[in-house]
């Protein structure tokens, strides 16, 4: 590495060591400190291991994470007396539900992805990097990235522009803290949490805009503005659409109660027509395909991502994976029962099953739709998902006033 | 390596000071160093470099239908992490030039590399990139694009062979896997 | 240029296009040569206007095909040669007339027939370029396909030789 | 060499509400072209091409080359439609040099230049996949166009550059399980097209995109000069195999697709027909084909007579005409071609001016416009 001669190269080393941080200690300093270190103290502090057999039981790695088997009152748990048991809140968010656990799903989703357009399109996809199918290729991406040199443009706006990522990812996990994945994984209770979710939603529209603005770049300007009309457009629908779901389950705001609301029926069944709006309104957020207008690359070159570079555009295409995540989760939750199901697979798995295959589903248009025109998307969504959600609204209103639900 | 560093210090002008018990100590540590921190990390960096290669979507010639190839179904070059086409510059680090460039589009290509953040490979592809192939006697086309960007793999053909361009894919991969880390 | 011997007769349509070029024309006309399907008439650049509404409009001659420009040193004179074709026209598609004006190197100035043909814009624009001509009415022309900091003579000119070759090769 | 301060790439010029935007020639809806548009909101307000970042000057060099050594350089000029640049060549050539070629070489040469119009469609139909944003209609006519390429391989004995149709006839004769594999092919790819038709273009995105797009009426279709599908999709009937046939192309049964919506969906259908009507002539060609020489007796040193000839085929994209004066000796004096992408290009202005921006690539790409072509 090259001598240190100017604030921009020491303020450049900076931002390095920063994103080095923020990616290696969640990533994997902490879940080796919890599986090394935590784990075992966990398993001999709840279990007498000496009354077992001498083989470990690996099953019982699962306890670990379900916070009913554990005895906080045990005063050899000294983890939990420190605060860092897997109960505890520094745990919940950078670990399980929250930020490594959504990282490690959305790079995994991503090559995933691309997998499966590749299966589509009679290809094989990426295949040498990990050996197994190319299973490490989202890692090989990102450690390219984070040894990549990072350019701010000359006339950008370098405050703004280095300030993207990091309200994004904020914004992103912002959006993991409300969405509990299992009755006993959940980061923060809340009883107005699905508003909450609602509102951080709000924030995305700002950052892409700040991003095409301070990038300087006519491309980006134009993506950013784009972003914005898209966004804006599309977030009147979801709510309506999220509307009649809290009709249905009685006005409860919280996602727990949501979920548990549905316990006789999901309510993808009586809201059809607000599932139809909501998975099409989260696509235009997330900016899938079809509806990736911001970052049409035969239009404008990258839309808002135009000018960042290295891992910058790592962590912000990261970002928009989590929201992915947290936006599929966010269907499940709303629209199929949670982590409802039969008994022998636990809640958690139930989850997860389903939010995969949300996401699938978010992802498979990709493969056999062209790109949609703004004012074509923007139509859409002012005439007929509005009304698709009011429909659905009075549908609610009507089945929860005749008392059939 | 130690040895040699202990010669150093004997020599230099703070051997009679710091003696050579301390200067084989530093020696030891910059080895360890080395072994446990630098080597890992050259390693990583590399092999995230080789599987991740991001072409710029810069089309000069006619090479570039070969190209298209190569990203199809057949030759399908995202086996080793190469998109098919890239959208902005900003985010690639790979040049394939692809076949003639003339010298309206020589200044470009060069504005383009530039822009390119470190670090970035060149693909020439195709002889007229190379020397200017069957255009050699053109006014208009350069011979050879080594006069404006530095290239790292050369592949001859007009146009090459999907096959050959995949070839020169795995001999950048080859020199990345030697690199040192920068 | 001599024109060569016709190989076959002519049919109906070429001969009535003759007949009416030299009715409406007359001796300001020169017909270079006339095969199947193809037809030359060289004009000066003074009619190259008026032959050309004529063509468009009397003999359905609707779209400009073609501009080529060829360098005479010998002659000291640039012929321009403007290939016409027609889709309306009954029975003409398989025809092309070809009406070419010689400008002396010198003053290579003739008018453009941007106004009669909206099709040769950028095939006059690019024979500008290529021989230095000058095409009085074209509103555009500018650097086309030649790099912009272009520093030597026009390279379609017989004069400029190719850097890679040697004289005589 | 510098780069001059043209409007749109320096400045971030934001006055009377309109902003220049320079597309190309890195980007990924350009290729090796560059555009500038002003945009006003979301519409086009002005667009001014700028092609040449590939001229190579093919036509110079043909000046110092005899008739045969030019035909590699020139068939570079376009690379997905080889076989269609030669022809008109090759013909200008014998007709100056006062050769008739034998049938089986006009059979062969129209194999080969039907088969290069596949090739040539499937590429384009890739690429407009691709600028629509649609990745899996740039692998699958990609995979298809193997299939092709293979068949080219075949009688060509090349990849993509066969310099197949050289005056005098044809390079080689052809190989015997070359029928077969054809038919076999022919089988195939008419169902896979029944596929593209189904998935691609019935599509209610894609036909939103297209459908009322670009519009370009007959009547500015013909006095701009437009060729090819250009042309037929402006309700043209017009296709040089039909109006002036070359060739065998007159014993030949097939259609001439024409629409009169005269917008880029048209323009993708009239892809898609011809190459169903290409299929069909290779299989007549295949049928019909007589035994004999492929190629006539010519030396490499052949004179011509003095004069000059013009002749057009249709090739991939429209007709391609190629003007040569000769001066008698053994090298052109003059050739002069006319790209079909360097007359269609005058419609991209005229189309691109009043369209929304998310239009530009459909637009664009629609004209089948390859710069590589254009610029020679």
């Amino acid at each position: 590495m090259a001598a240190i001669t100017n604030f921009e190269d020491f303020a450049k080393r900076i931002l390095k060591i920063v994103f080095w941080l923020l990616i290696i200690l969640p990533m994997v300093i902490l879940p080796l400190f919890y599986i090394f270190y935590v784990l075992p103290i966990e398993i001999s502090c709840n279990f007498n291991v000496l009354n077992c057999s001498q083989k470990i039981d690996w099953s019982l790695a699962l306890y670990m994470f379900d916070p009913t088997k554990m005895n906080p009152l045990d005063p050899t748990s000294y983890i939990s007396q420190l605060g860092l048991g897997a109960t505890s809140p520094l745990f919940k968010v950078s670990t399980f539900p929250g930020l490594t656990f959504a990282a490690l799903l959305s790079s995994m989703v991503i090559w995933y992805e691309r997998k499966l357009l590749a299966k589509m399109q009679y290809r094989v996809g990426p295949l040498y990097a990990g050996r197994i199918e190319g299973i490490l290729q989202s890692f090989a991406d990102l450690f390219k990235l984070l040894f990549k040199e990072i350019v701010i443009p000359a006339k950008a706006d370098a405050l703004f522009f280095i300030s993207v990522p990091f309200a994004l990812m904020a914004a992103s996990g912002a959006l993991l803290a409300v969405i509990p994945i299992s009755p006993t994984n959940y980061i923060a209770l809340s009883p107005y949490s699905l508003l909450i979710a609602i509102a951080i939603l709000g924030f995305f529209p700002i950052i892409t805009v700040l991003a095409g603005w301070a990038s300087s770049n006519k491309f980006s300007f134009i993506g950013g503005i784009r972003a914005l009309y898209q966004m804006i457009s599309y977030e009147i629908p979801l709510i309506i659409s999220v509307l009649s779901v809290v009709i249905l389950a009685g006005g409860s705001l919280d996602l727990m109660g949501i979920v548990n609301a549905q316990s006789k029926i999901w309510f993808i069944i009586p809201a059809l027509l607000a599932a139809i709006v909501f998975y099409l309104t989260a696509m235009a957020e997330v900016e899938r395909i079809p509806f990736d207008i911001p970052e049409a690359d035969s239009e404008l070159v990258a839309g808002w991502l135009t000018e960042y570079t290295s891992m910058v555009f790592g962590v912000i295409n990261l970002a928009i994976y989590i929201k992915l995540y947290a936006l599929s989760s966010l269907f499940t939750l709303l629209f199929l029962g949670g982590w409802q199901g039969p008994a022998p697979i636990p809640a958690l798995a139930w989850f997860l099953i389903k939010t995969l295959i949300v996401m699938t589903i978010f992802i498979i248009p990709r493969g056999f739709n062209p790109r949609v025109r703004l004012d074509q998307l923007i139509g859409l969504g002012w005439l007929w998902l509005i009304g698709l959600s009011f429909a659905n609204v009075f549908i609610a209103v009507i089945l929860r006033a005749s008392g059939l639900l | 390596m130690v040895a040699e560093q202990v010669e150093m210090k004997k020599s230099g002008p703070g051997a009679a000071r710091d003696g050579p018990g301390l200067s084989i100590l530093v020696g030891k540590a910059k080895e360890v160093i080395q072994q446990a921190i630098v080597d890992p990390l050259t390693y990583l960096a590399n092999w995230g470099r080789i599987y991740s290669l991001w072409p710029v979507h810069l089309e000069t010639a006619c090479c570039s239908i070969e190209f298209g190839a190569v990203s199809g179904p057949r030759f399908d070059c995202e086996r080793y992490g190469i998109l098919e086409a890239f959208g902005s510059l900003r985010q690639c680090d790979l040049v394939v030039v692809h076949g003639t460039v003339t010298r309206k589009m020589a200044p470009r290509l060069r504005w383009i590399y530039d822009q390119m953040p470190e670090p970035k490979y060149c693909i020439a592809m195709g002889a007229c990139s190379i020397t200017g192939g069957v255009y050699f006697d053109s006014y208009n086309v350069l011979p050879g694009v080594d006069q404006v960007v530095p290239v790292d793999v050369y592949v001859p053909g007009c146009p090459p062979r999907p096959e050959e361009l995949i070839d020169a894919f795995l001999l950048l991969q080859d020199k990345i896997r030697k690199q040192k880390i920068r | 240029m001599s024109a060569p011997p016709a190989k076959t007769e002519l049919r109906q349509e070429e001969k009535a296009i003759l007949e009416a070029l030299s009715s409406k024309l007359g001796s300001r006309i020169t017909v270079a040569y006339s095969k199947p399907n193809r037809i030359k008439i060289i004009v000066s650049p003074i009619d190259l206007i008026e032959v050309a509404t004529c063509a468009r409009d009397d003999l359905h001659f609707d779209q400009c095909a073609n501009v080529t420009g060829t360098d005479f040193p010998k002659d000291k004179q640039i012929e321009v040669t403007y290939h016409l074709g027609s889709i309306e026209g009954a029975g003409l598609r398989r025809i092309i007339l070809a009406i070419a004006c010689r400008v002396p190197s010198a003053t290579p100035e003739l008018p453009s027939l941007i106004e009669v043909y909206p099709s040769v814009n950028y095939h006059e624009r690019e024979q500008a370029e290529m021989l230095g001509l000058v095409f009085k009415g074209h509103p555009n022309l500018s650097r086309f396909l030649l790099p912009e900091d272009w520093n030597d003579i026009p390279p379609m000119l017989k004069a400029y030789r190719l850097p890679g070759r040697l004289e005589g090769e | 060499m510098s780069i001059p301060a043209e409007a749109g790439l320096y400045t971030q010029a934001v006055d009377d509400d309109k902003l220049t935007v320079s597309i190309g020639p890195q980007h990924p809806g350009a290729g090796h072209f560059r555009f500038t548009i002003t945009v006003e909101g979301d519409t086009i307000v002005d667009a001014v091409p700028d092609p040449g970042y590939v001229h190579r000057g093919a036509e110079k060099q043909t000046e110092y080359r005899n008739y045969l050594q030019s035909i590699p350089m020139l068939e570079r000029s376009s690379l997905t439609d080889v076989t269609n640049i030669i022809m008109p060549y090759s013909m200008a050539a014998e007709e100056l040099m006062g050769i008739e070629i034998p049938p089986r070489a006009k059979y062969l040469r129209m194999i080969m230049s039907e088969n290069q119009r596949i090739l040539s469609h499937l590429y384009w139909m890739a690429i407009q996949g691709i600028f629509l944003g649609h990745s899996t209609s740039f692998m699958w006519p990609m995979g298809d166009r193997e299939m092709f390429i293979d068949l080219g391989q075949i009688l060509g004995g090349a990849r993509v550059t066969y310099s197949f149709a050289i005056p005098g006839g044809v390079r080689n004769d052809l190989p015997e399980e070359f029928k077969g594999r054809a038919i076999k092919t022919f089988n195939h790819f008419e169902r896979r097209l029944v596929d593209y038709e189904r998935i691609f273009y019935n599509n209610p995105l894609f036909l939103k995109r297209t459908q009322g797009v670009g519009v370009l009426p007959r009547k500015e279709a013909i006095s701009l000069g437009v060729v090819g599908q250009t042309l037929r999709a402006s309700n043209v009937k017009s296709d040089v195999r039909i109006d002036e046939p070359y060739n065998f192309y007159k014993e030949m049964d097939f259609e001439v697709p024409s629409f009169d919506t005269c917008d880029t969906w048209a323009r993708c259908m009239v892809h898609l027909i011809e190459m169903r009507q290409s299929m069909k002539i290779m299989r007549q060609c295949l049928d019909k084909m007589p035994s004999g020489p492929v190629r006539a007796k010519l030396s490499p040193q052949q004179r011509t007579i003095v004069g000059e000839a013009y002749t057009r085929i249709e090739a991939a994209r429209g007709a391609m005409s190629f003007h040569i004066i000769s001066d008698g000796s053994t090298k052109p004096y003059r050739v002069k071609i006319s790209v079909p992408s360097m007359r269609n290009l005058i419609a991209l202005p005229r189309l691109l001016i009043g369209s929304h921006v998310a239009d530009m690539p459909a637009i664009y790409w629609s004209l089948d416009y390859w710069p590589v072509e254009a610029d020679k």
